[in-house]
C-alpha cells in the first residue's frame, strides 16, 4: 500500500511527462499554476485526458458555439449525454451520434461494437430507451482487401452489439473512398424514448450522497485511449501492463441498461453519467462540475478485473459497460437490490462533497487532489487558424469509367458502384424490426419511420443520417448545407417535421490552416441550414486528426435528423405502388455533375459546387413535408448520389413495378444529357401517385411532370434518345454491387 | 386465457412477445429467475441471446429456475412455444427434437421471409389452413437446424414439422428447409421465424397472428 | 501475502475441454476458413475444423464429464475431450 | 489398396491451434459463463476462459504461424498455440 502511494507520488508530474502524454508546455504551466505546485503521476494522467481534444474539444469549443441550438421542441440541448426533444404526449426523444474511428482502424469488429455501446449508454444515462441506432461508414474503396476487412468487420461488430441488446438498427449509410483508406470512419447514432419527468441529467448533488459505480470490472482496456500513457509510466516491457483493446460485452450492456431504466423508473437517482473516454476521470469530474460540488472517490474500491493497476490506471481505464450514479444514503439499499435482481454489479467507490475537488483516494489515502473548475473548465481553448488551401488537397479518385459510353451502360456501372449499390449486405446483419415499431425498414425508405402508438405516445419518429464527405471536400460550405437538407428531404420524404439535428464532425489535424479551413466552412454551412430550415443543433461529437501521411480524410460532417409525423400508415416508401400512378420530379433542382458519383467514376474531382438558395429549398422541404403528410402520395424518393436516374430505379426496384418518364423539358432547363440523367445537387424528389395528390404541390413548389409507373423496364426518354433497361438487368447491377466485391 | 413470457438476462423480444400475445389474450413476463409460472396457459419463450448466448445459443437458459417449471409444464402437456432464442432453449433443454447451428453464411440475416404451414392440425396452427403461405420475418445468427436423417424422417412421418420454408426462402441452410418442429406429443413448438414481429400491417404482415391466435383459441388449462 | 495465497493446499484442478463438431455435420466455419486460405496464398491446407476450447478450474474434477455432457457442449452435435492438469 | 494409399509418402501434417483470449484483454465468454455456474448447480469453478479450436492439415507446418496471425487469429487480442501431429 505504502508502496503504491509511493509509486504514485514518485512518478512526478514534470513537463518532460507532460509533454510525453500530448499536453503543451504551456498547458503545462497553466496546470501547474492551476494546482498551485506541480501534479503528480495520477494527476497528471487525469488532466492529460481532461485536457485532451477528444474531452475538452479545445480546437472546436469556440466554432461549436457558432451553431443555432435553441428551438421551440429542445428540452436538452447540448452539453448533456444526449440531447432531447419533446414528441408529445409527455415523451421525450433523445438521440445523439458519436464516432469510433480510430478503435474501429485498429480492430474493426470490436472498435464499433463498442462505438454502438458507448452511444447507448450515452442515451440511457438521459434515462431515455435506447429505440433504434444508425450507422454512418466510410472506408476505403472495396478493392483493397484491408477495406473490406474494416468495412465487413465494422457491420458485423455493429450488429453483434446492437442486435444483442435488442435495439433495431434502423438505418445508416456508407461510403467507399480513397480519402478514407487509412482513416475510417465509424459513426454511430442513437435515438431514445423517455417519459418527460423521467430524463435526468448527470449533475451530482448532495453532499453526503454515495457514488456507484455499476457495470463491468474495470481492466486496463485501452488506457488513455493513447498507449504514451501507460508507455510513460510502466514497465512497457511487462506485456501484462500493456493498454489493450476494448472488447464489447454487449450482454452486461444489455443488463445494465435494463437496471439503469429500473432504477431511474424507480426515482432511485439523483445522477446518472456513463463512463466513456477517459473512464472514471471524465464520468466523475464532469458530474462534479455539472452540480457544482466536488467528489472523493476510492480507486481501491474499484473491483478489478486484473491484478495490481495503478491508481492511475484505475482512473484513466476505458473498460466498457459501466455506468456513474450518486445515490442517497438512504436509498443505497433499495438501488443494490435493484442491482442485485439485474445481476449488475454495484459498488460504492465515493461520495459527494462541498469541496469542489475531484479527490482520489487509494485506501483511504489522497493520492489526487484536483479542482473540478480546472480539470473542467480550464482547458484552453485554442482558435483555429483558418485558411483556404493553396494547393490541391485530395487528388483526383482512380479512374473506373471511361468518358464515352452509353446512358445504359452509365447507369448500371453507377449502380453497381458500391456508393450507389444495394446496402442489403449491411443492412441484413442488423435487426432492424425488433421493438415493435419499425414501419420502415432500411432500403425501403428515406428515413426510417418508427411508430409510438406502443409507448404511449401518437403518431411516428422518422429518423435519418446523412453526409457526403466528397461533396464537402469539394466545397465545405456547400458540402455541409446539402447534407443538412438531404437529411431534412429524407424526412420530408416521409411527411416529417424534423424537430433537432445530431451532428459528427469527422475532419482531419485542425492545427493545419487548411483543414481548419475545412472545418469553419463546414460547420458556417450546418449552422446555415440549420436556421434556415429552423431546426436546432441538440448534440453532436468531433473527431478531429482523421489523416495520414497520404493527407486528411475527406470533411464529412455527419448530420442525423430526428423528426416527427402523424400518420405512419401514410408514410410512403421509395417504391412505386401501383402500375399507371403519375411520376413527377419535386424541385427546385439543378443538377450538375461537379462533385456527382459519375465524376468520381471517371477521375474527376470539382472544385467548388453550385450554390443553393436555402430559403427556397427550405420552402420546398416544408412543401412536401405538407403535402405528403396529407396521405395520397404513394412513394416519395430524394434524388441523390448517381442522380435522378439512379433514384428512379430505386423506385422501379423497391416497388417492383417498371417506370416509363419523359426528360426532354428537365433537360432543356439543366442543359446536358448526363446532368439530366445522373447530375446531382440538392433539391430534388421523385413523388409517384394518382395524379389528383400530386396536383397541390404544383401550386406550393416546383412540379415536373416526368410519366408514369407501369410496365416491366426502366425507360428514360429524352426526344430522340432512349434508355431502357429490364428490370432484372437493373436489378442485378445494383444487388450485386456489394456482394461481387467479396468473390 | 393468459399467456406467459419468459424473460431471461439478455432476453430481446419479450415485449414484442408480450404484445403479440396481448392482442388475443392475457399476458405477463415470467422472470427467469423464478420457478412460478403463475398460472398462465400457455409459456412463450422470447427471442433475444439469454445469457448473451455466450458458451453456445440456448445453454445456459435451459438451467434457469423458470426452465425447470417449464420442463414440468410441457411434460404434463402444456404449451409451449419457442421462438428463435426460445427455439434454441427448448432444444438445449431436450424438449424439442435436434439442434441449431450458425447460418451457413456464418452471418446474421434480418429479412422477411415465407413459409408454408405444413401441420395446421397443431395447438399453435389450428387457425391456419393447411398449405398457407405465411409472410413472417428471420433475424439470427444460429438457425440452420439440424437433425439425424433418421430423425428427421421420423419427424416428418409424425406430423412434427410445422413450419418449412418456401423453396428459395431458407434463409440458413436448415435441413429439409425445416423452419418450425413440435415434440413428439405436439404440444411444444419451436421456430426461427418470429410470428411476434408480423402482427400488425404496420410494421410489415399480419401472418404471424395465426400463431398467436391459435393458441388463444384453447381452452384454458 | 500473494505468494502465499497461491500456495494454499488448494485442490483445484485445471482442466481443458476441447470441442468440436461432430463428423458428418457441416462446419460452416471450417469450410469458410478453408476456402479462404487459397486467396491468401496459403495451398495445401485441407480438412478444417473449428471448435471451442474450455479452461476452467474445478474443485471436483469428477464433475467435469457431467459439466461436459450438459453444459459445456452439445452431444448431439459436439464431441468432447477433456485433459486434467493438477496444479 | 487402401491402405497402401493411407501409408502413401503423404507429407500432411495435422496441426491444432489453441486460441484464446490475450491477458488484459476482456474474455466476456468466459466471465459470464463463470458467474453463470453457480446459479446453474455448478459450484466450485473458477478461471473460466473460453477461446477456439482449430485443427487443419497442411503440407507445409512451417506456415501455419503465418496463417494464424493472418486469418485464423487475431494477433491483436488472441493469442494462439501451435501443435502439430504427424499422420
Ligand atoms: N459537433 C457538435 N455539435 C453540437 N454539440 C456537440 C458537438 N460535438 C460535441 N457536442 C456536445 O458536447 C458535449 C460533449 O460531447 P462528448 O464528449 O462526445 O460527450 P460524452 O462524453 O457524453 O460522449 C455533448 O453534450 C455533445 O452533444
Ligand atoms: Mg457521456
Amino acid at each position: 500500500m505504502t508502496d503504491k502511494l509511493m509509486r504514485a507520488e514518485r512518478t512526478s508530474g514534470n513537463e518532460e511527462d507532460a509533454r510525453s502524454l500530448g499536453l503543451t508546455a504551456q498547458e503545462h504551466h497553466r496546470i501547474v499554476d492551476l494546482l498551485g505546485r506541480e501534479p503528480n503521476g495520477v494527476e497528471l494522467a487525469v488532466f492529460s485526458l481532461m485536457w485532451s481534444e477528444h474531452c475538452s474539444y479545445k480546437h472546436s469549443r469556440k466554432l461549436l458555439r457558432r451553431l443555432p441550438t435553441e428551438g421551440a421542441h429542445v428540452v436538452m440541448g447540448p452539453g448533456e449525454n444526449a440531447g432531447a426533444v419533446d414528441v408529445g404526449d409527455g415523451l421525450c426523444v433523445a438521440f445523439k451520434v458519436e464516432s469510433h474511428n480510430h478503435p474501429s482502424a485498429v480492430e474493426p469488429f470490436q472498435g464499433a461494437a463498442t462505438g454502438v455501446g458507448g452511444i447507448v449508454r450515452d442515451v440511457f444515462a438521459v434515462g431515455a430507451r435506447p429505440i433504434a441506432l444508425l450507422d454512418s461508414l466510410r472506408f476505403g474503396e472495396l478493392d483493397s482487401p484491408r477495406s473490406r476487412y474494416l468495412f465487413s468487420g465494422a457491420v458485423a461488430g455493429i450488429g453483434h452489439y446492437g442486435n444483442s441488446i435488442g435495439v433495431a438498427t434502423v438505418g445508416g449509410e456508407i461510403y467507399f473512398e480513397p480519402a478514407y483508406e487509412s482513416n475510417c470512419l465509424v459513426n454511430a447514432m442513437c435515438v431514445g424514448l423517455a417519459p418527460r419527468e423521467r430524463l435526468i441529467r448527470s449533475a451530482a448533488a448532495g453532499e453526503g450522497n454515495q457514488l456507484v459505480l455499476l457495470g463491468a470490472l474495470t481492466g486496463r482496456d485501452g488506457i488513455g485511449g493513447a498507449s504514451v500513457l501507460a508507455s510513460a509510466q510502466l514497465d512497457v516491457g511487462d506485456p501484462s501492463k500493456r493498454p489493450s483493446v476494448q472488447i464489447g460485452d454487449p450482454f452486461e450492456e444489455k443488463k445494465l441498461l435494463e437496471c439503469s431504466l429500473e432504477l431511474l423508473e424507480r426515482g432511485l437517482l439523483r445522477s446518472l453519467q456513463d463512463l466513456g473516454a477517459a473512464g472514471l476521470s471524465s464520468s466523475a469530474s464532469e458530474m462534479a462540475s455539472k452540480g457544482a460540488v466536488g467528489i472523493d472517490l476510492d480507486v481501491a474500491r474499484v473491483p478489478l478485473r486484473e491484478q495490481g493497476m495503478e491508481a492511475f490506471e484505475i482512473m484513466v481505464s476505458e473498460s466498457q459497460e459501466r455506468m456513474l450514479c450518486v445515490v442517497e444514503p438512504e436509498r443505497l439499499g433499495h438501488v443494490l437490490g435493484v442491482c442485485a435482481h439485474w445481476e449488475v454489479r454495484a459498488t460504492t467507490i465515493g461520495e459527494v462533497t462541498g469541496s469542489g475537488r475531484l479527490r482520489v483516494l487509494e485506501r483511504g489515502h489522497v493520492v489526487g487532489d484536483m479542482p473540478v473548475t480546472a480539470l473542467v473548465d480550464d482547458c484552453p481553448l485554442y482558435d483555429l487558424a483558418p485558411a483556404p488551401p493553396t494547393a490541391r488537397v485530395y487528388p483526383d479518385p482512380p479512374r473506373r469509367l471511361p468518358d464515352a459510353g452509353s446512358a445504359a451502360d452509365t447507369l448500371l456501372a453507377l449502380l453497381a458502384s458500391p456508393n450507389i449499390a444495394s446496402k442489403r449486405f449491411a443492412y441484413e446483419q442488423y435487426d432492424s424490426i425488433v421493438g415493435s415499431r419499425t414501419v420502415r425498414r432500411p432500403g425501403t425508405a428515406d428515413a426510417a419511420v418508427l411508430m409510438l402508438a406502443g409507448d404511449g405516445g401518437s403518431g411516428a419518429l422518422a429518423i435519418a443520417i446523412d453526409g457526403n464527405g466528397r461533396r464537402v471536400a469539394c466545397d465545405p460550405y456547400t458540402g455541409a448545407i446539402e447534407a443538412v437538407l438531404e437529411c431534412a428531404r429524407n424526412l420530408a420524404c416521409v411527411g416529417a417535421e424534423p424537430l433537432g439535428l445530431t451532428n459528427c464532425l469527422n475532419f482531419g489535424n485542425p492545427e493545419k490552416p487548411h483543414v481548419a479551413w475545412q472545418l469553419e466552412r463546414a460547420v458556417d454551412g450546418l449552422a446555415a441550414a440549420c436556421r434556415a430550415l429552423m431546426v436546432p443543433v441538440v448534440g453532436g461529437n468531433v473527431s478531429l486528426y482523421n489523416e495520414s501521411d497520404e493527407g486528411p480524410i475527406y470533411p464529412t460532417p455527419v448530420v442525423g435528423m430526428v423528426g416527427r409525423l402523424a400518420d405512419p400508415a401514410l408514410a410512403p416508401g421509395i417504391g412505386l405502388r401501383e402500375p399507371g400512378h403519375a411520376i413527377a420530379l419535386v424541385g427546385p433542382f439543378a443538377p450538375a455533375l461537379a462533385g456527382s458519383e459519375l465524376e468520381r467514376l471517371r477521375g474527376r474531382m470539382a472544385d467548388g459546387l453550385a450554390e443553393v438558395d436555402l430559403e427556397a429549398q427550405a420552402r420546398a422541404i416544408v412543401a412536401l413535408r405538407e403535402a405528403v403528410a396529407t396521405g395520397g402520395i404513394a412513394s416519395a424518393h430524394d434524388i441523390s448520389d448517381g442522380g435522378l436516374a439512379c433514384a428512379l430505379a430505386e423506385c422501379v426496384l423497391d416497388g417492383g413495378i417498371g417506370a416509363r418518364v419523359e426528360l426532354e423539358a428537365l433537360a432543356a432547363t439543366v442543359g446536358g444529357e448526363e446532368a439530366t440523367l445522373f447530375g446531382e445537387g440538392a433539391g430534388g424528389v421523385l413523388v409517384s401517385g394518382p395524379i389528383e395528390a400530386l396536383q397541390p404541390l404544383s401550386e406550393t413548389g416546383e412540379l415536373l411532370w416526368l410519366g408514369e409507373a407501369g410496365g416491366e423496364a426502366l425507360e428514360l426518354r429524352m426526344g430522340a434518345d432512349s434508355l431502357s433497361l429490364s428490370m432484372s438487368q437493373v436489378r442485378a447491377a445494383y444487388e450485386r454491387g456489394i456482394p461481387d466485391r467479396f468473390s | 386465457m393468459k399467456f406467459g413470457v419468459v424473460r431471461f438476462p439478455g432476453s430481446c423480444d419479450e415485449h414484442d412477445a408480450l404484445l403479440a400475445c396481448r392482442r388475443f389474450a392475457d399476458a405477463e413476463l415470467l422472470w427467469h429467475g423464478e420457478r412460478d409460472l403463475k398460472g398462465v396457459d400457455a409459456v412463450v419463450i422470447p427471442g433475444g441471446f439469454s445469457y448473451g448466448d455466450y458458451l453456445r445459443v440456448g445453454a445456459i437458459a435451459r438451467f434457469s429456475p423458470v426452465m425447470e417449471a417449464v420442463g414440468e409444464w410441457a411434460a404434463a402437456g402444456g404449451p409451449v412455444l419457442g421462438i428463435c432464442n426460445g427455439f434454441q432453449v427448448l432444444c438445449e433443454a431436450g424438449l424439442l427434437p435436434g439442434a441449431l447451428l450458425v447460418n451457413a453464411e456464418l452471418r446474421f440475416l434480418c429479412r422477411q421471409v415465407e413459409v408454408e404451414v405444413v401441420n395446421a392440425e397443431t395447438p399453435f396452427t389450428s387457425t391456419c389452413d393447411p398449405g398457407e403461405r405465411l409472410s413472417v420475418p428471420v433475424k439470427h445468427t444460429t438457425g440452420r437446424y439440424f437433425a439425424p436423417e433418421l430423425e428427421l424422417d421420423e419427424l416428418e412421418r409424425s406430423g412434427q414439422v410445422v413450419l418449412r420454408y418456401l423453396p428459395g426462402q431458407n434463409p440458413n441452410d436448415s435441413r429439409r428447409d425445416i423452419a418450425g418442429v413440435t415434440n413428439r406429443a405436439g404440444n411444444v413448438l419451436g421456430l426461427m421465424p418470429h410470428p411476434e414481429h408480423a402482427v400488425d400491417a404496420l410494421t410489415g404482415s399480419t401472418d404471424g397472428a395465426r400463431i398467436f391466435e391459435s393458441l388463444a383459441s384453447l381452452s384454458p388449462a | 501475502m500473494p505468494g502465499c495465497a497461491a500456495a494454499a493446499p488448494d485442490s483445484r484442478v485445471r482442466a481443458r475441454v476441447l470441442i468440436r463438431p461432430k463428423q458428418g455435420i457441416l462446419d460452416a466455419q471450417g469450410q469458410t476458413v478453408e476456402r479462404a486460405l487459397p486467396a491468401l496464398g496459403f495451398e495445401g491446407v485441407s480438412n478444417v475444423r473449428i471448435g471451442r476450447l474450455i479452461e476452467l478450474e474445478v474443485e471436483d474434477p469428477a464433475r467435469i464429464r457431467e459439466m461436459c455432457e450438459r453444459l459445456l457442449a452439445n452431444p448431439l452435435i459436439e464431441d468432447y475431450e477433456v485433459s486434467l492438469e493438477e496444479r
